[in-house]
């Protein structure tokens, strides 16, 4: 790493700061439209994330699907069942203070575990590239990937069953 | 001259070396590269405006603007103006967080791509790995903020244009990565730079038989993907006012209009880098021939809109499924056999192929086909 | 939040109004639009939007008091409303036209007659979705036939330019031989604009089979013009009647098959050509002589002074439309009892929610184009 | 450079509020947005660990792309469960869908 | 098919786009303020009255058959009368108004006097709606020379007529 790195991490911190923020916003904010749109920010910030993490391939990826595909049929739902969108209709259910404490009891035990651990991180990190990526699907996880197309294929043919108003 | 710009940032950089700091001066180099395209970005897309304006202007026999300025070359400008001072109108019922944001986000990934645009030997913002995916990835970032546009708008109108734009981005989307496909496998890199590498010395894609199909491939989605006729649904005004940005004026609006016409320019050079040689080629510096060859491509889009009427929903979605995807496919299949073969061999047998691809499809396509008609009189 | 509007969501439909303001509506037109997805469940015309009582205008004003009021009917044509009502007065009035001025209006009734299809061709042209292009290039050749009219009447569009009995003013010196150049270069100019359209196959895929009217709705409707020739019914009131002198030109009908918008398109473009046919033999017929006789002179001179005898009629005329008629009853005073408008357009317009369900909103407007109406004359 | 640490943090905190998504919204939808910031999070420690720990790169982003492929075909899936649970109980919040509660 | 239709007329567009450079024909623009095409001698207009020596004494004798005749009924005519309320054959006010006018032209046909014809002026825009667009006898009235100028023919056909009548003695004409 050279003279700039630090103001790479800087730039690595702000992204994550959006990232949380975004994430913040999207699961408690009332207008769910809103929520996706801030979903949408959560998932861009990760990809730049991935991009600093020298994993170029994963990000590029996360853009497409995450944010060109999943994001358009999240907002599609959100469209579809607009009139459950009211306003005046509470958007979290009374479990919004028990999930607050499950989530301060899981960071208190999370956390210092993460601070105590001993990482043993390496002299000069990983990367890799697309190729090697390719090369690794189509070798040592040609079966996962093959399971993995699979399930995709069935969820499709699922969705579009499942969507599909009886006629 | 072909290292003009390149010698230029250099020399500011080695003179900003001798009394900056080093990550002082990377910023810097980062700095002139984002200038660079936030400059050239919307200065392409106003002098684009008066461009296809004049262009489409003579196409149908009058001058197009000029008045403001000699040739109209002011007109840009007075339009910039007159979209500042417009008064900025916000539907009551609309979502006026979404409404704002979807015009100033769809921006972003239309000057983003510019980062992954070869303009010549060495002039590259960032020379990505995956150059070619981030460009695709980005460009379907757009599908979402029309959609939000459309959607916040809380016009029907919008919402139509808006639920066009989305079946038509998504489904023009699987061809357009799919024409791609056969570059890639030649070249065997992603990175925009390696693309044009590979085709030094006349070895422009587009002079081989599944080069010729995928650039027309990949040209005629881009055309689809940046909405311009005749794929212009999402907008059509004749039939949906103007589609996802009917509830948007001024400056709003004419950020809509930038990331389309930035869009159109990007989509140019994507296709001129990864078919037609990117910026290869004899006399002229590399930068001017990528110029040369993006603007004749947008002459042919602008041509395109002063010429063709727009296909109807379905029509577009089956010129997607039916045809341009399967062909793609088949495209893929004769570059691998181009691949695998010798090279006289191989040009033969990936033509055939192409031939027999378009055969097929033309004679599987023919029952949705238009006939032509024969017309009789009515007898005395 | 009823539960009948929560039903399912498969039956919610949207209701969209296209117009009064809408890029494509020729006018101040409004349709109620209920869609099911892009597909039109239901459409509903709204008329009216451009109202000004021109029946009850014309009855309190002498008869050549109307006759300027008639080029607003369908102001695309005035001179073909200025024939059905002055033909429709001298069968009141009785009056004979000398042979020259048969001769001219019959040249101004054609000359409209490839205006108004031009015109209609453009415009469809841009309902599709072509960027103008069409249109601009009928403007072009129109402006030389409005140029010609200007010279002889004085005006380009509200030419004001028949009398009863005759027409205003003979020709101006040069118009026959503005005629004669159009004869000679109309053709080409339609060969070029068939070659712009007729084969392309958007313009193909988008018009043909859509917006089909059946033979028998046709008949039944009273549909008449090109459109009812388009439903392949040969019945052209020029034919039939053979009113003025049109039994003395030999001239064809063109037929169509399915009735769709292509047929429409193309029956028009058909229709032109045999106008020139018709153009040609009148110029190198016409006689010389009055233009217009001397009863109908002096009734031009003194308006109030031409009072019909008392009775009914019903004048009309194969208007490039369909067929204009003109009811009128004269009570033997200077102005007439009754006056009754059939406008063509009004009557074909009736059936366009029937030929509109079923097909998409792109396809509405396209249908509605190639009807072919002027809201001047749909409204009155 | 990055302290570790504090990644892998802000990569719990963001695991932890799409916990609580998950767990405080009565919208189906949101639950399924929730849920992806979760996978996220996931997702994100997976490439972390790839480049600073001693894993094959390789590894870590394949298992990363079987990860967001998942989520794809659960967004789509669910989504779609989503729509027919709406057509037929009129109401995608998850309190209200109560047909297996007695 | 296959497209080649689509190709033909791109090349159609195109032959239009290299003939907009050649060809006057196929750039039918008219540059408006700078250039400007010469009026038809027919072109109708707004109607304006004619006077021969003096605008004090117009051709119009206040008859009204126009203002009758007018379709839109835009013309209004107070007939002049002398100190003794004896009516005079000159018109006191001749007002039409220009927003109401719709070029039609019968004014002009059916004037028995010749005193009113079609104008070419049109660049006529006012700022105000109604009342800069009333035009009074004193915008109206122009000179024969006028007449003569923008429609020679007519003119000349007008003035013999006119002259052949002045020849003969005038026959009474009754109050």
């Amino acid at each position: 790493m050279n003279s700039f790195a630090p103001l790479v991490s800087v730039v690595q911190y702000v992204l994550m700061f959006i990232v949380l923020g975004a994430a913040i916003v999207t699961v408690s904010i009332g207008n769910l439209f809103r929520a996706a749109i801030f979903l949408a920010f959560t998932l861009l910030g990760v990809a730049g994330l991935y991009f600093f993490l020298h994993a170029d391939f994963i990000a590029a990826m996360q853009i497409l699907i995450y944010v060109g595909a999943i994001m358009t049929l999240v907002i599609f739902a959100v469209m579809l069942t607009g009139k459950m969108q009211d306003p005046l209709v509470a958007q979290s259910n009374r479990q919004k203070i028990p999930a607050f404490i499950i989530l301060c009891g899981v960071s208190a035990f999370l956390i210092p575990t993460i601070l105590k651990a001993p990482w043993r991180t390496l002299a000069t990190p990983h990367a890799t590239t697309a190729a090697n990526l390719g090369r690794a699907l189509m070798g040592e996880f040609v079966f996962p990937f093959e399971i993995v197309s699979l399930v995709l294929l069935v969820a499709l043919i699922g969705a579009i069953a499942t969507a599909r108003s009886d006629e | 001259m072909d290292q003009l710009f390149v010698n230029l940032k250099h020399s500011i950089l080695i003179f900003a070396g001798n009394f900056l700091p080093e990550w002082a001066v990377i910023l810097i180099s980062i700095l002139i590269s984002v200038t660079a395209i936030a400059v050239f970005g919307p200065v392409t897309m106003m002098y684009l405006t008066l461009l296809e304006r004049k262009f489409v202007g003579r196409i149908q026999n009058r001058f197009g603007p000029n008045r403001v300025g000699k040739w109209g070359l002011l007109q840009p400008l007075a339009d910039g103006v007159k979209m500042l001072t417009k008064e900025d109108i916000v539907p009551k019922g609309a979502d006026h967080f979404a409404h704002f944001l979807a015009p100033v986000a769809i921006v972003i990934p239309a000057l983003l791509v510019f980062a992954v645009v070869p303009f010549g030997r060495n002039m590259v913002a960032v020379d990505l790995s995956i150059g070619i995916l981030f460009f695709l990835a980005l460009s379907s970032t757009t599908t979402i903020w029309i959609f939000v546009a459309a959607w916040a708008s809380r016009n029907k109108f919008s919402l139509l244009g808006g639920l066009r734009s989305v079946a038509q981005m998504v489904s023009y989307e699987i061809p357009m990565v799919l024409s791609v496909v056969p570059v890639l496998m030649v070249v065997g890199s992603f990175s925009t730079v390696a693309i044009v590498e590979a085709q030094s010395g006349w070895n422009w894609f587009v002079l081989t038989p599944w080069g010729l199909i995928g650039f027309v491939l990949f040209f005629l989605t881009g055309v689809a993907e940046v909405n311009r006729t005749p794929f212009d649904l999402p907008e059509g005004e004749s039939e949906i006012v103007a589609g996802f940005h009917t509830e948007y004026s001024g400056m709003k609006f004419a950020l809509f209009y930038m990331a389309e016409f930035m869009n159109s320019f990007t989509i140019s050079a994507i296709v001129s880098t990864v078919y037609l040689g990117g910026w290869q080629g004899p006399w002229l510096p590399g930068w001017l021939w990528l110029l040369i060859k993006s603007y004749a491509l947008i002459l042919v889009m602008m041509w395109f809109r002063g010429t063709l009427p727009r296909f109807r929903v379905d029509q577009l979605m089956g010129f997607a499924w039916k045809f341009l995807l399967p062909l793609a496919l088949l495209n893929i299949f004769a570059a691998g056999v181009w691949l695998a073969f010798a090279r006289p061999v191989n040009y033969l047998l990936s033509a055939i192929i192409v031939a027999l691809a378009l055969f097929i499809l033309y004679f599987a396509n023919r029952p949705d086909m238009p006939k032509k008609r024969v017309y009789r009189y009515a007898v005395e | 939040m009823t539960e009948e509007n929560l039903s399912t969501l498969a039956t919610q439909t949207l209701e969209v109004s296209l117009g009064p303001q809408h890029p494509s509506t020729h006018g101040v037109f409004r349709m109620n639009a209920t869609l099911d997805g892009e597909t039109i469940v239901k459409l509903k015309p709204v008329m009216g939007y451009l109202h000004r009582n021109h029946e009850k205008l014309a009855e309190d004003m002498t008869y050549l008091g109307s006759m300027p009021y008639t080029d607003r009917l369908d102001y695309i044509c005035s001179m073909t409303n200025n024939f059905a009502y002055a033909l429709a007065v001298e069968k009141l009035a009785g009056l004979e036209v000398p042979e020259r001025a048969e001769y001219i209006r019959i040249i101004m009734a054609e000359l409209t007659r490839l205006v108004n299809h031009t015109l209609l061709i453009g415009f469809l042209l841009n309902d599709l979705g072509a960027f103008f292009t069409p249109v601009l290039y009928a403007f072009r050749e129109r402006e030389k036939i409005l140029d010609l009219f200007e010279s002889v009447s004085g005006s380009r569009m509200m030419c004001n330019y028949f009398r009863f009995g005759g027409v205003k003013i003979d020709f101006s010196p040069g118009f026959l031989e503005g005629v004669k150049s159009i004869i000679q270069n109309y053709p080409k100019f339609l060969d070029e604009f068939e070659k712009l359209l007729s084969e392309n196959e958007i313009l193909m895929a988008r018009c043909q089979n859509v917006g089909v009217l059946s033979k028998e709705l046709a008949i039944s409707a009273g549909i008449s013009g090109p459109m009812l020739r388009a439903s392949g019914v040969p019945y052209d009131i020029r034919k039939v009647d053979g009113y003025s002198i049109y039994n003395r030109f030999n001239f064809r009908v063109p037929i169509g098959e399915v009735g769709d918008v292509y047929d429409r398109y193309y029956v028009r473009i058909l229709e032109m050509r045999e106008s020139i046919k018709i153009l040609a033999q009148a110029v190198k017929e016409i006689p010389e002589g009055p233009f217009i006789s001397p009863k109908g002179a002096a009734g031009a001179k003194a308006p109030r002074t031409f009072k019909p005898p008392k009775g009914q009629v019903y004048g009309r005329i194969e208007a490039p439309k369909g067929e204009l008629g003109f009811y009128l009853v004269s009570d033997g005073s200077p102005k007439p009892y009754r006056y009754h408008v059939r406008p063509p357009s009004f009557i074909n317009l009736t059936i366009l929610e029937d030929m509109c369900i079923g097909n998409k909103i792109a396809d509405a407007i396209v249908t509605l184009g190639s009807v072919d109406i002027v809201l001047g004359e749909v409204d009155r | 450079m990055m302290s570790i640490n504090h990644f892998l943090i802000f990569t719990t905190l963001l695991f932890l509020i799409g916990l609580y998504g998950a767990l405080s919204r009565r919208n189906m939808i949101g639950i399924l947005m929730s849920i992806e910031i979760m996978l996220n999070a996931v997702n994100l420690n997976f490439i972390f660990f790839s480049r600073f720990l001693d894993v094959p790169a390789e590894t870590a982003q394949v298992f990363a792309i079987f990860v967001i492929v998942l989520a794809a075909a659960t967004a789509a899936v669910g989504l779609a469960i989503v729509l027919q649970i709406y057509r037929n109980q009129k109401t995608i919040y998850t309190d209200e869908i109560d047909l297996l509660k007695w | 098919m296959f497209g080649f239709g689509v190709l033909k007329g791109m090349l159609v567009t195109i032959q239009n786009f290299f003939a907009s450079y050649f060809s006057k024909d196929h750039l039918t623009t008219v540059q408006y303020p700078e250039e400007r095409l010469s009026a038809k001698e027919r072109y109708r207009n707004f109607p304006f009255l004619v006077y021969d020596q003096a605008p004090e004494d117009p051709r119009c004798v206040a008859c009204d058959i126009c203002a009758k005749e007018c379709p839109p009924k835009c013309i209004t005519i107070v007939r002049d009368s002398d100190a003794e309320g004896k009516p005079l054959k000159r018109p006191k006010s001749f007002d039409i108004d220009y927003s109401i006018c719709m070029n039609c032209g019968i004014c002009e046909e059916v004037c028995p006097f010749d005193a009113i014809f079609m104008d070419h002026e049109f660049e006529l825009a006012e700022y105000g709606r109604f009342e800069d667009l009333m035009y009074h006898k004193d915008r109206l009235l122009k000179p024969n020379d006028h007449f003569k100028k923008i429609r020679p023919t007519d003119a000349t056909r007008i003035d013999a007529k006119l002259a052949a009548k002045t020849q003969k003695p005038a026959p009474p004409v009754g109050n």
